[in-house]
């Protein structure tokens, strides 16, 4: 009789572990929540360090999936997990010889930071509002004018006690890079500056990428966390922080404000977490049984988590997970049969 | 006439809207490298003569990309262009050559 | 404004809906002496609430406090005494009119909420020092909520509203709003601390347009030791002039605060701006209006201008009498309760229109 | 016999132009020396320098003795053009003279005197035949000028990768310049179809073009190649003085007033117009220089520096982009003191006042220890702290007593400063230093870095102190029996620094060191060529990746040498070379130092 997986979450991290555990002779269902595969990087444009269209990495995969057969439910949220089944929303429960939770993150709500004026004001937007209007093609103010000047915000929704979020998102600091660099093409007379409280350049090519946004695309690093945005007489927005370098307040006018949001452990998480055995780290992600050799593994067995499920990852780094896990899953299967 | 016994403070913040940039915009165009400064200090901690004086190069130069220029030059003047800055640079930048830039550059503030 | 009434939303806040005990404001009832009165009265007459001013309660010390003159001890036990003589009333909703007061209450039922030992101290320390016991407030409020919370009852008794009574347009208003009142705690203030309501929603409220210019959230520059200490002055000038050239812009008709400090502050700086350097911050070269939310509420509920105490400002207020249509008796300005001439100030740079000044202007 | 005709005109024009400018140029300049250098004239001028300035005009001027050093084949083409020019002139005047006697010619006399000549019986004067003298000198001038033209084509066969990129004006003169000679060629042979009084050249080809076309086109044709001819002469006059051609005449001012003792300084003065105008725009400055074969700049080497200063038009980004590595000056055949004209150009651009810079050194003085020797480590010593220590142990092992100047930090030498151009500043620094060193009482002061050196050297003023590098003093130290030195089997390398080398002529006391500790190779630019680690402190224009690449090139230059280790003996060239190389770079002081018995 052959083994049955259900993957929760049918993000990179879902489907390359659904690919990987075809590639084992292992049959697995896809739960997803939304109506269609791809997560959250259905709604990016292009992924640092290199630019490459989004669409280049989800598409490939998901024909891949589609073509391996994988048994896609969309439509269909996770309520409760177990090692051997999973409770949808719809009360229908899944039963499972294992479980691989890939349920990502939530991006972090920017109005939460009222300060900053995101949904208040017109002309504050977070990265996915600017991925999004990449997308669509249209980059522009509301009056439909082209910016002189872009404030990027970083660590909106990371490191700060505030508003419970601790952690570093990691993957923010160079998305602000990214962006940053991205409208500077855009519009090439904008001034860009991006503010940030530490830069943190952890994977291949990051740094590089820092460097030339700042030589070649001229874009001002200022360190120093905005404290505030307010409205300007002329329609602009009005941002103050501390030029922590030189030891003196800062203050200008921009045009756009983009809040570089991090992620926050998904909300689902919790309800996960109430699987005996299950549990969330201080920050909320789903913690493994351990950060070295378990990293996939939660502390229950026939539990596995892959992705950004465990703590903000990118997306090479959550596929290289999905992969890993479903290894760790054929050795499980193949352990009890 | 009131004898006040102060006087109104004038704001220290940087203020980007009303500072005059082309100045700044001159020598980053010239000395695209300097935007690569991560202020990591190890200029000022060397320097010869920021070991004698209160001159603080990263700052300076970190001001002038903002538009505040004043007394630029004055400190720009202390420096002795010996060059150990340049040497212990981990971004590479020709931190000499900034000096000498800043002064042709701000002479007049 | 929609947006900013969605983040309100979040920061709904409990008013009590009568029976207040009154704890009035150091500042205020010095500076602006009719504006408890007609705190009193528009709650008693217009809106027949049950309010009690206690002759026997005493400032909190908080300026004391701010100052490092008075130990957290001690203040703590003057608050707790305030407490009991509330409890003695019979009341259990505090009203108090001093926003630093507003703040030092809130702060330290916080501080008792957390450490418990610390009340327990205050309790003994209360009980040597003046055989009383205390119970916590049910409900603590500052003066200004209640006047927000009944903000619609007064507009309908309004007699004007804050709207230009030639053009129909409606008055612009700066609402600045103490640093004390929600900045501490934000779920404290009406709309929490960033976007607060309590007084943009009586400016709504009452017809008028709020103003919502980049320095909003700024300090009057108070600041206790900034003002106290005579060479700290130009600090906390400076805070208000930041303040003042960021709404200029904005042609504002007035500024309401609630903070009674803040009200003194905004406007006597400006007369001492003026005077200083020429400048002046409001319409046709003059200053601008600044009001207590006490004096804005009974403008419009038809209140006498002088009975309010409105005399008493240093930038004339008449501008915006003017606009409003309030009727006033220019002539009875400087006249006290008894009909007697109380005696003039000089002419200010601060009231004079661009062109015409009396005085030379010191550089 | 009549010497007019129209074609003279543009001649004649060209040499009024000619002299009046030149002229003009050069009672100037000489009127504005300074009152010093117009002493130096007037003491040397009856002297034997003279008399060697008329040797070394000859043998530079006209033979170029110099580049014949860098390429035999380059220096034939510049002598050939000069010195043949030069005969031609000569004996042009000589045949003439011969022919008429002590009659009064004008001076275009002898330049047509084959056109003029026409009636004269054609037969040799004095035994001479001055028509096939003249044909040689002609076929000599024409060979240069075939060489010009091969070497536009291929200058790397005469020793050049790189040609000078020339200004519009340096074009037309150039051009020409060319034309000149196979015009004068053509002219003459055309007369001698005509009257048959052409040479073994001229008459031949005058032969076989009379043999080719008739009387009436050979006469019209002669005419229009006479006035070709002279218009070349015009125009190439005309040009001389503003293009790089005003290098033919300066040469030999300039060689007088430099052996009278006229040397260009730290700052602007009028002599610097004698050097930059004797500059021949050769480009022969072009390929050693680093800049240009390794870091890809094109348009700052000397000859464009001392162009763009002539024209005024230097911009600080030439003037600073220079190693002052001295490899250009060591090769230059005119012999001008390219690294100080391009200091005092810098002090014209840099130089500011300095009445109160670096009044805060004002007593100052972090220095430790007795001794009468002092030990200056400068700046880039302090940032390599296995030089000084390696330095300490050697005191210490020689027993020597020392006071250490800057070890917890000084002031700078002040030399960094000279060369951007702060020389007024710099002096402040150097006035602080000197006092320091007078105030302790040392009678030997001691530097590990050759920046420190050389202007400790050329620019402080210190009387009874005796001034050592590293590499003297340590030597000095075995010879006396102080430091026992134990001689090994590794093989080292020894990369000569371009302040110690070129700038203070010490070359022998490190490879002697070296060869007591091991074993010496040379690479293949070595001593007075050898070359500049790239990161000199001369230079402020140049970028981090200019300088790497130049430490790349160097370090596989002296990786080629195969051996174990690279020495230096400055400690910027040993930070700089160690980014260029997977080798161990070693500074002389270290060497010793693993070497103390």
């Amino acid at each position: 009789m052959s083994k049955k997986v259900i993957i929760v979450g049918g993000g990179v991290a879902g489907m390359q572990a659904a690919l990987s555990l075809k590639g084992q002779g292992i049959d697995s269902v896809i739960v997803e929540k939304s109506d269609r595969l791809g997560g959250k990087l259905c709604d990016w444009h292009k992924l640092f360090p290199t630019f490459t269209p989004a669409s280049e990495v989800l598409g490939p995969l998901k024909e891949a999936v589609e073509r391996a057969g994988v048994e896609v439910r969309t439509g269909a949220e996770a309520e409760r997990i177990a090692p051997d089944s999973v409770l949808l929303k719809s009360g229908e429960r899944l039963s499972a010889d294992a479980v691989v939770v890939c349920s990502g993150f939530d991006l972090f709500d920017a109005r939460i930071k009222e300060e900053y004026g995101y949904g208040i004001y017109d002309n504050v937007y977070t990265t996915a509002d600017i991925e999004r209007m990449m997308n669509e093609g249209a980059v522009a103010l509301p009056g439909g004018h082209a910016p002189r000047r872009i404030a990027f915000l970083h660590c909106v929704g990371s490191r700060d006690e505030k508003v419970g979020q601790r952690h570093c998102s990691r993957v923010c600091c160079i998305t602000g890079v990214k962006q940053a660099m991205e409208m500077k093409t855009l519009f090439p007379q904008c001034e860009v500056y991006n503010f940030y409280m530490d830069i943190r350049m952890f994977g291949p090519g990051y740094e590089e990428l820092y460097r030339q946004a700042q030589e070649e695309y001229n874009i001002h690093f200022v360190r120093g966390r905005i404290s505030e945005a307010s409205p300007t007489f002329d329609g602009r927005l009005q941002i103050k922080a501390e030029d922590t370098l030189v030891g003196r307040p800062l203050k200008m006018s921009v045009d756009m404000l983009v809040l570089i949001i991090g992620m926050r452990a998904g909300e689902s998480n919790g309800r996960f977490a109430q699987c005996p055995g299950v549990g969330c780290a201080s920050n909320g992600f789903l913690a493994p049984a351990d950060l070295f050799s378990g990293s996939v593994l939660s502390p229950v067995e026939g539990v596995f988590y892959a992705g950004t499920v465990t703590a903000p990852k990118n997306v090479g780094e959550s596929m290289s997970e999905g992969a890993y896990a479903a290894l760790r899953v054929a050795e499980y299967l193949g352990a009890r049969s | 006439m009131i004898q006040w016994g102060y006087t109104i403070n004038q704001p220290r913040a940087v203020n980007l809207d009303r500072n005059d940039l082309t100045a700044a915009r001159r020598i980053i165009r010239q000395m695209p490298e300097l935007q690569a400064c991560i202020a990591c200090g190890s200029c000022t901690a060397t320097c010869t003569a920021g070991n004698l004086t209160q001159f603080n190069f990263r700052k300076v130069h970190t001001l002038v990309r903002r538009g505040e220029y004043e007394g630029a030059y004055e400190e720009m003047n202390k420096c002795m262009l010996c060059g150990k800055c340049r040497l212990v640079c981990p971004r590479g930048i020709n931190t000499r050559g900034v000096v000498m830039l800043i002064k042709r550059e701000l002479g007049e503030y | 404004m929609s947006m900013k009434r969605n983040s309100w939303k979040e920061y709904q806040k409990e008013i009590a809906e009568d029976h207040y005990y009154y704890a009035r404001s150091c500042i205020r009832q010095n500076f602006f002496p009719g504006s408890e009165a007609a705190f009193l009265r528009i709650l008693q007459e217009n809106l027949s609430k049950d309010i009690f001013d206690d002759p026997r309660h005493t400032s909190c010390t908080g300026i004391g406090y701010h100052s490092d003159i008075v130990p957290l001890e001690t203040i703590m036990t003057v608050v707790a005494r305030q407490f009991s003589l509330m409890n003695a009333a019979g009341y259990e909703n505090f009203a108090s009119s001093c926003i630093t007061s507003f703040g030092i209450y809130t702060e330290i039922l916080e501080t008792w909420n957390e450490f418990p030992e610390t009340e327990e101290r205050t309790r003994e320390n209360l009980w040597k020092a003046t055989k009383r016991e205390f119970v916590k407030p049910k409900n603590l409020a500052h003066t200004s909520d209640i006047i927000f919370h009944f903000r619609e009852e007064i507009a309908r008794q309004a007699k004007y509203r804050l709207v230009n009574a030639r053009t129909g347009e409606p008055l612009k208003g700066v609402e600045h709003i103490g640093c004390h009142y929600a900045k501490i705690f934000p779920k404290s203030g009406v709309g929490g601390a960033e976007f607060p309501y309590v007084l943009a929603g009586m400016i709504e409220s009452w017809g008028g347009e709020v103003v919502d210019y980049p320095e909003r959230r700024h300090c009057c520059g108070f600041g206790f030791r900034n003002y106290l200490v005579q060479a700290n002055r130009g600090y906390s000038v400076a805070n208000s002039q930041k303040k003042f050239e960021s709404m200029a812009p904005y042609k504002p008709d007035f500024i309401v605060c609630n903070c009674p400090g803040c009200t003194m502050f905004l406007d006597k700086w400006q007369y001492t701006i003026a005077e200083m350097e020429g400048t002046t911050y409001g319409q046709d070269g003059i200053g601008i209006p600044v009001l207590t939310y006490e004096e804005l509420a009974g403008l419009v509920l038809g209140y006498d201008p002088w009975d309010l105490g409105m005399q008493m400002h240093q930038v004339n207020v008449e501008p915006l009498l003017d606009k409003m249509g309030v009727r006033y008796d220019p002539e009875a300005k400087y006249l006290g309760k008894n009909g007697k001439f109380i005696g003039a100030p000089r002419e200010a740079a601060v009231n004079c229109f661009s062109g015409e000044r009396l005085y030379r202007i010191q550089r | 016999m009549n010497f007019y005709d129209g074609f003279i005109i543009p001649f004649v024009v060209g040499c009024a132009v000619l002299f009046t400018v030149v002229l003009y140029k050069y009672v100037r300049w000489f009127v504005r020396l300074p009152a010093a250098d117009k002493r130096l004239v007037r003491r040397n001028f009856f002297s034997m320098q003279t008399l060697r300035g008329i040797g070394e005009v000859f043998s530079e001027c006209l033979l170029h003795r110099r580049i014949f050093r860098v390429n035999p084949l380059l220096g034939y083409m510049h002598m050939s053009l000069a010195f043949g020019w030069f005969l031609l002139i000569v004996v042009g005047w000589i045949e003439t003279i011969a022919y008429l006697g002590g009659r009064l010619v004008p001076i275009h006399g002898h330049v047509f005197f084959k056109y003029f000549s026409t009636s004269l019986p054609h037969h040799p004067v004095w035994g001479i035949d001055f028509s096939s003298v003249m044909d040689a000198l002609l076929l000599f001038v024409l060979s240069g000028v075939l060489l010009a033209w091969f070497k536009r084509l291929r200058s790397r066969a005469m020793g050049l990768r790189r040609t000078t990129k020339h200004t519009l004006g340096d074009r037309v003169a150039l051009s020409a310049l060319w034309f000149v000679f196979p015009l004068r060629l053509l002219a003459e042979s055309l007369t001698s179809a005509i009257f048959h009084n052409g040479g073994f050249l001229t008459g031949a080809i005058g032969d076989a073009l009379a043999a080719a076309m008739p009387l009436r086109t050979l006469s019209t044709l002669e005419s229009s190649a006479w006035w070709l001819y002279s218009c070349a002469l015009g125009v190439f006059f005309v040009s001389m003085p503003f293009s790089r051609y005003m290098h033919i005449f300066t040469e030999v001012p300039l060689i007088f007033l430099r052996r009278w003792g006229i040397r260009s300084g730290e700052k602007p003065k009028s002599f610097d117009h004698f050097q930059l105008e004797a500059c021949s725009r050769c480009g022969i400055c072009i390929d050693p220089c680093q800049l240009q074969r390794d870091a890809g700049f094109n348009n700052v080497q000397s000859v464009y520096f001392i162009r763009d200063r002539r024209y005024n038009m230097l911009r600080p980004e030439v003037a600073d982009n220079c190693l002052m590595c001295g490899r250009c000056e060591q090769r230059c055949p005119v012999g001008l003191d390219l690294n100080t004209l391009r200091l005092n150009s810098r002090s014209r651009l840099h130089d500011t006042p300095s009445d109160r810079r670096y009044d805060y050194t004002a007593g100052i003085d972090r220095s430790s220890g007795t001794g009468k020797t002092g030990y200056f480590a400068g700046c880039m010593t302090l940032l390599s702290p296995k030089i000084l220590r390696a330095m300490e142990r050697i005191f210490n092992a020689s027993g020597e007593e020392v006071w250490w100047a800057d070890r917890e930090g000084g002031v700078c030498c002040g030399r960094p400063l000279k060369l951007a151009g702060e020389t007024n500043a710099a002096t402040r620094m150097m006035r602080y230093n000197e006092e320091l060193f007078r105030r302790h009482g040392i009678t030997t002061l001691v530097t590990s870095c050759p920046i420190c050196l050389r202007v400790f050297r050329e620019d402080y003023r210190l009387e009874g102190i005796e001034v050592l590098h590293h590499s003297e003093y340590i030597l000095r130290l075995a010879k006396a029996g102080r430091l026992q030195i134990e001689p090994g089997e590794e093989l080292f390398t020894y990369h000569d620094p371009c302040e110690l080398g070129r700038g203070c002529g010490i070359y022998e006391e490190p490879r002697e060191l070296i060869r007591c500790a091991g074993k010496l190779v040379e690479p293949a630019e070595t001593r007075e060529e050898a070359l500049c680690c790239g990161s000199s402190v001369a230079n402020t224009a140049l970028n981090d990746l200019g300088q790497q690449r130049i430490a790349r090139s160097v370090g596989a230059s002296l990786g080629e040498t195969g051996a174990d280790a690279i020495v230096t003996a400055c400690p910027l060239c040993k930070k700089a070379i160690a980014r260029g190389t997977d080798r161990p770079v070693y500074d002389l002081a270290e060497v010793v130092e693993r070497h103390l018995a």
